[in-house]
């Protein structure tokens, strides 16, 4: 599958997961893409950490303000009933349990379901930013990832990157399946359409919990 | 409050300065304050920001510059300048996750020794802290940050110092404001006492050292 | 948000609920909500607020109901009735410094364990509390404080919820709407969404449970 | 002496350890009656905890607004440049060292200069409101008390009543003398113009430091 497919496999299936009401906070690259599968009058309010719930889009040409950005910088407009804030607020609202869900991309998760997405030894240290806030605070983290990078798998016995944070994720959802992590449990809820449980059991070496009957996801 | 100049507030600080920069992603910076620092060179600067923005912008400057010996911030990815400064070891980088940033920063400011969170628990984030236990579960103790001065950019000043800022232009701004010995504004605009709605002033008047004049 | 009416918002109450509410000397206090829950008799009420207020005013008016079991808050001074219900031993009264219980109410709120703060160390407001060492200096670790709902009066709700303050009828209200599981707002003026800036939402529409309709 | 010429007294020296661009928090009783004698163009800031500062006279009848009162409730305005926040801004400013001085009332006040004045057991439990942030918290402490109550002294050797801090405060100022506490310390600064130092010594139980010469206050 080429990986466009996959990133907007898993942005639609992470949309079906919000109700109208729920703040929910979108990490960069794939996780940024679930937006677009979300109607804007559904009444779901996207939180931006620089301190914005309520993002519209991108400007037309002339249109920006320097003051009106989102989290890497570049000019967004705000919806009706925008509301901003400062950094501390916006990270309360994070770390209090206010944001319903967080969907964060991912360089690993092990078999308890934690995540490990911020740093690769080595290679770059960009800084972990929000993502350790977000997956310690938020209510519900899920995660958006390709099920594997380079043909290994990302979700794994053991992580070998640092991790995020020792509280494990609720749900990782990849272009081949639906995975919830509950009580140190890894359980496969739903495979791709075109995909078997035998085909995701092969790419996914923990122990993975599977029902008599897995359903597809529906897109 | 006292108004002053863009080169008198720069050359108050000295080389080797603690400094708290508002600002996310360069949204927010007091760009004019920065690019003082830079012409007057001061050197060694301990900068305590979110992040190093890119180069060019904000606190970017000062790093290609050369005038940063450290910075602690929750990411520097964006900035391949500050990246390479760190690799190369030529300065320092604490990184610390953004909600404890600017929670600790806060502390300094409200008086309090520090907060008790849970973020970086378990993780690299953890090494050198103490842990504590409240109500069965675990916390991290994170401890109070300061500096020695605080640049701050809000959208509105009036001309005793009461600030308000706009849209994700505020950021760290309010926050760092009251955790610096010394507190520098610019503004976009300076205007009359009473401009400013009381419900609408972020940072109050009497936090404000020094406002820089427009030009 | 869901918009009620105040007889449905104060009956998902139960008897014995941990209700954090707003005001400050009754100034900032949701009153129709107080007058129902008397109205209801709603009983064994744990109130977490800055104040007794004053009798028949604001929380006043449930102390004098004889509804309250317990009161957190950081002076009952102003009433009487609350004095002389404590004394008579019918209603606990937990005192806590006025800065230190509005930043508990915030740790419980933005997610902290607690805070670290000097105050109150050597005076009987440390019974029963640890002490830690910071950079040298002791602070009395607070633990966070959460309750079950959140009575907010806010100047002014739009139609989605998000909230604005005046004066100092702010006070403790957008504090406690982040701390309680179910918050439950009431408003001067419902407005349409948009009539309230951005910039001057201090509580945003999503931390809102209930809106109280107007009548 | 009357006790309304005592307070007066006390109020007006200290009114004159106040500096334009300070923020000043003035406690209830004769700490409230500092503000009469601090010409309003001084640029003096006062802050009400309850989340102002600016605080203006009491309005003309009819023009009062329910949302803007001092701290016990009563309707204030506010002046030009006031600007008004939350509780936990109000506490930040005191507990932060941003408010330069706080002037409060005293029941007693020990040889260290240790401060006890929000509670008499068995008699009045009005709770400790602000009190112990503000003695903690501000940059500078000053007692404004009566040297004396019901002929008994009120600094003294040890507190008997429940302290307010450990921490001592910086300056009693009574209608007999203004003592200034430092470094374990208690310094007898000035006399009242019609006081004597001996006067003074006689109605303060503790070891008192006094310098060759000791000026009158100024008021």
């Amino acid at each position: 599958m080429n990986p466009l497919d996959a990133q907007n496999i898993i942005a639609k299936r992470i949309a079906r997961e919000l109700r109208p009401g729920m703040l929910v906070n979108l990490g960069i690259g794939i996780p940024t893409l679930v937006a677009n599968y979300v109607p804007n009058n559904m009444g779901v309010y996207f939180q931006s950490e620089n301190g914005l719930i309520g993002t519209g889009p991108v400007p037309d040409e002339g249109m920006a303000h320097p003051t009106l950005t989102d989290a890497g910088g570049r000019p967004v407009s705000a919806l009706p009933g925008a509301c901003t804030f400062d950094s501390a607020m916006s990270f309360g609202l994070i770390r209090g349990g206010h944001v319903d869900v967080t969907v964060l991309g991912g360089l690993q998760v092990d078999a308890q379901g934690r995540l490990a997405n911020w740093m690769i030894p080595g290679k770059t240290v960009p800084g972990m930013g929000g993502a350790m806030d977000l997956v310690t605070g938020a209510k519900r983290v899920i995660v958006a990832m390709q099920h594997t990078a380079k043909g290994k798998p990302k979700i794994v016995p053991t992580c070998t990157l640092p991790l995020t944070a020792a509280k494990p994720v609720n749900l990782v959802v990849t272009e081949m399946a639906v995975i919830e992590f509950r009580g140190g449990r890894a359980i496969l809820l739903e495979t791709a359409p075109e995909v078997s449980v035998a085909e995701v059991l092969a790419a996914t070496p923990i122990s993975l919990e599977v029902n008599d009957h897995v359903p597809k996801m529906a897109l | 409050m006292q108004a002053i100049s863009v080169e008198e507030a720069i050359d108050m600080i000295p080389h080797g300065a603690s400094l708290m920069i508002g600002g996310f992603m360069g949204v927010g910076t007091p760009e004019r304050l920065i690019d003082e620092l830079v012409r007057q060179g001061k050197r060694n600067l301990v900068v305590i920001a979110n992040d190093a923005a890119t180069p060019g912008r904000g606190i970017g400057k000062l790093i290609a510059a050369g005038l940063v010996a450290k910075v602690v911030a929750s990411h520097i990815g964006l900035n391949p300048e500050a990246q390479r400064q760190m690799i190369a070891g030529k300065i320092g980088v604490d990184l610390v996750p953004q909600g404890t940033l600017i929670e600790r920063i806060r502390a300094g400011g409200f008086g309090l020794g520090g907060v008790l969170t849970a973020t970086g628990l378990g993780t690299v984030a953890e090494e050198g802290k103490r842990r504590i236990e409240v109500a069965g579960k675990s916390y991290l103790v994170e401890i109070a940050l300061r500096s020695e001065f605080a640049l701050v950019h809000a959208f509105l000043a009036d001309q005793i110092g009461n600030l308000s800022y706009a849209l994700t232009a505020r950021n760290y701004n309010p926050v760092i404001a009251m955790a610096a010995d010394t507190v520098i504004a610019t503004a976009e605009h300076i205007v009359p006492v009473g401009v400013i709605a009381p419900d609408h002033v972020i940072t109050p008047a009497p936090v404000v050292d020094y406002l820089v004049r427009n030009t």
